[in-house]
């Protein structure tokens, strides 16, 4: 039984849509044990970068390397918290400024556990997963995003 | 021995690829060498911060590459 | 001027919807400088309590303190974190297991400061908010929910 | 003086109604002495734990009480 575990595509074509996180929050209203979810959005800003206002960002990925890491997140999430679920989805291609483009979704009996677990995850998406993103200007220009 | 390497990101636009097969010494070349012949061949890639990856786990710059070992550079991460 | 304060009623009669929070994020993506929001959902959990499972909490609140206590929590994030928005909504009357009660969202900048005040409304609203719960079996007895 | 109490969730129950107008004995009642009242009146009130809120603001138990204070017994928080 050495089946190599199948790793779940954490990517999205385009920006993260509210009617997709209305869905994920619905699918665990069956799940009676959960007390408490905690969501953490990101959402393109419209910066201004040296007088250039960033009217997108694109994303692309080193994508299996990407998968392999979210999973990767999500298991150490299971293992340091007391969860019910866990889901990450990533935007990759053109995110515009006021669209989603990381949805992180954390599920437990409890808030404490559910609070914990999402900013672990985020925090650990922003400093290990290999996604880059170049901010784009209305001129059509661009910088590379780095996150801090 | 060939190795092919992947770009990403702001390097791969510099590199002006996604990807190249690279011709590197011998089987004890180290990740080190690669990328001393990467920044001779890219002058630019010395002004630029980037981790290399082997097999999709980032790793040290003494770490040996082997023949069929897959290599990618990556520029800093912009992921949320 | 000494114009009283409106202020907001954050209670909405019965479950919270998943349709509900997708509004709200949507109407959010105008306003181009936020970078994150998190969200605080809170779901009645099908609990055993003596052998008896809960079906629902029927919510009751001393509504008029209860959204004072909101505002003076919702403005005390304002001082506290840097925020952009920060959105408060609690059921009254009946909520299944598996329904939501509580959808707290914030919105900021960067991620550390829509976390934060995230679980600090949320915390100030277990703590302060004069809301009230009945925990109903499928016998039709009920015990009262306590906070802790 | 006569004043109107609120009562909520278990509290409500216990003394099977909303609210109720209760005689205090003068204008320099204290929030202790309406307790002792209503304990004397609903002696299970005295293992239940509850707040008094005058206003729309929960007090100490020294606190007066004046003749158009709103006055509510809440019993422990169960919000969200």
């Amino acid at each position: 039984m050495n089946k190599e575990k199948k790793i779940k595509n954490v990517f999205i074509e385009g920006p993260i849509t509210p009617a997709k996180i209305a869905d994920s929050i619905a699918h665990h209203q069956v799940k009676t044990n959960i007390g408490a979810h905690d969501i953490f959005l990101g959402q393109v800003r419209a910066d201004v970068i040296a007088g250039k206002i960033v009217k997108a960002i694109e994303y692309s990925a080193y994508e299996d390397m990407a998968n392999k890491v979210f999973d990767e997140i999500r298991e150490s999430a299971f293992v340091k918290y007391d969860l019910t679920c866990a889901h990450i989805y990533h935007s990759k291609g053109i995110v515009k400024a006021g669209e989603l483009c990381l949805f992180v979704f954390t599920s437990s009996k409890h808030r404490t556990m559910a609070f914990d677990a999402c900013r672990y995850i985020t925090e650990e998406i922003k400093a290990k997963a290999p996604v880059f993103g170049k901010e784009l200007f209305e001129d059509d220009s661009h910088v590379w995003k780095v996150n801090h | 021995m060939k190795i092919k390497v992947l770009y990403f990101g702001m390097i791969a636009e510099v590199i002006g690829h996604d990807f190249e097969i690279i011709e590197i010494s011998n089987k004890n070349s180290t990740v080190n060498e690669l990328i001393k012949l990467l920044q001779a061949k890219f002058p630019k890639l010395e002004d630029m911060s980037f981790k290399v990856a082997l097999n999709q786990s980032i790793v040290e710059e003494n770490t040996k590459i082997g023949i069929n070992d897959e290599v990618a550079i990556l520029p800093p991460f912009a992921g949320g």
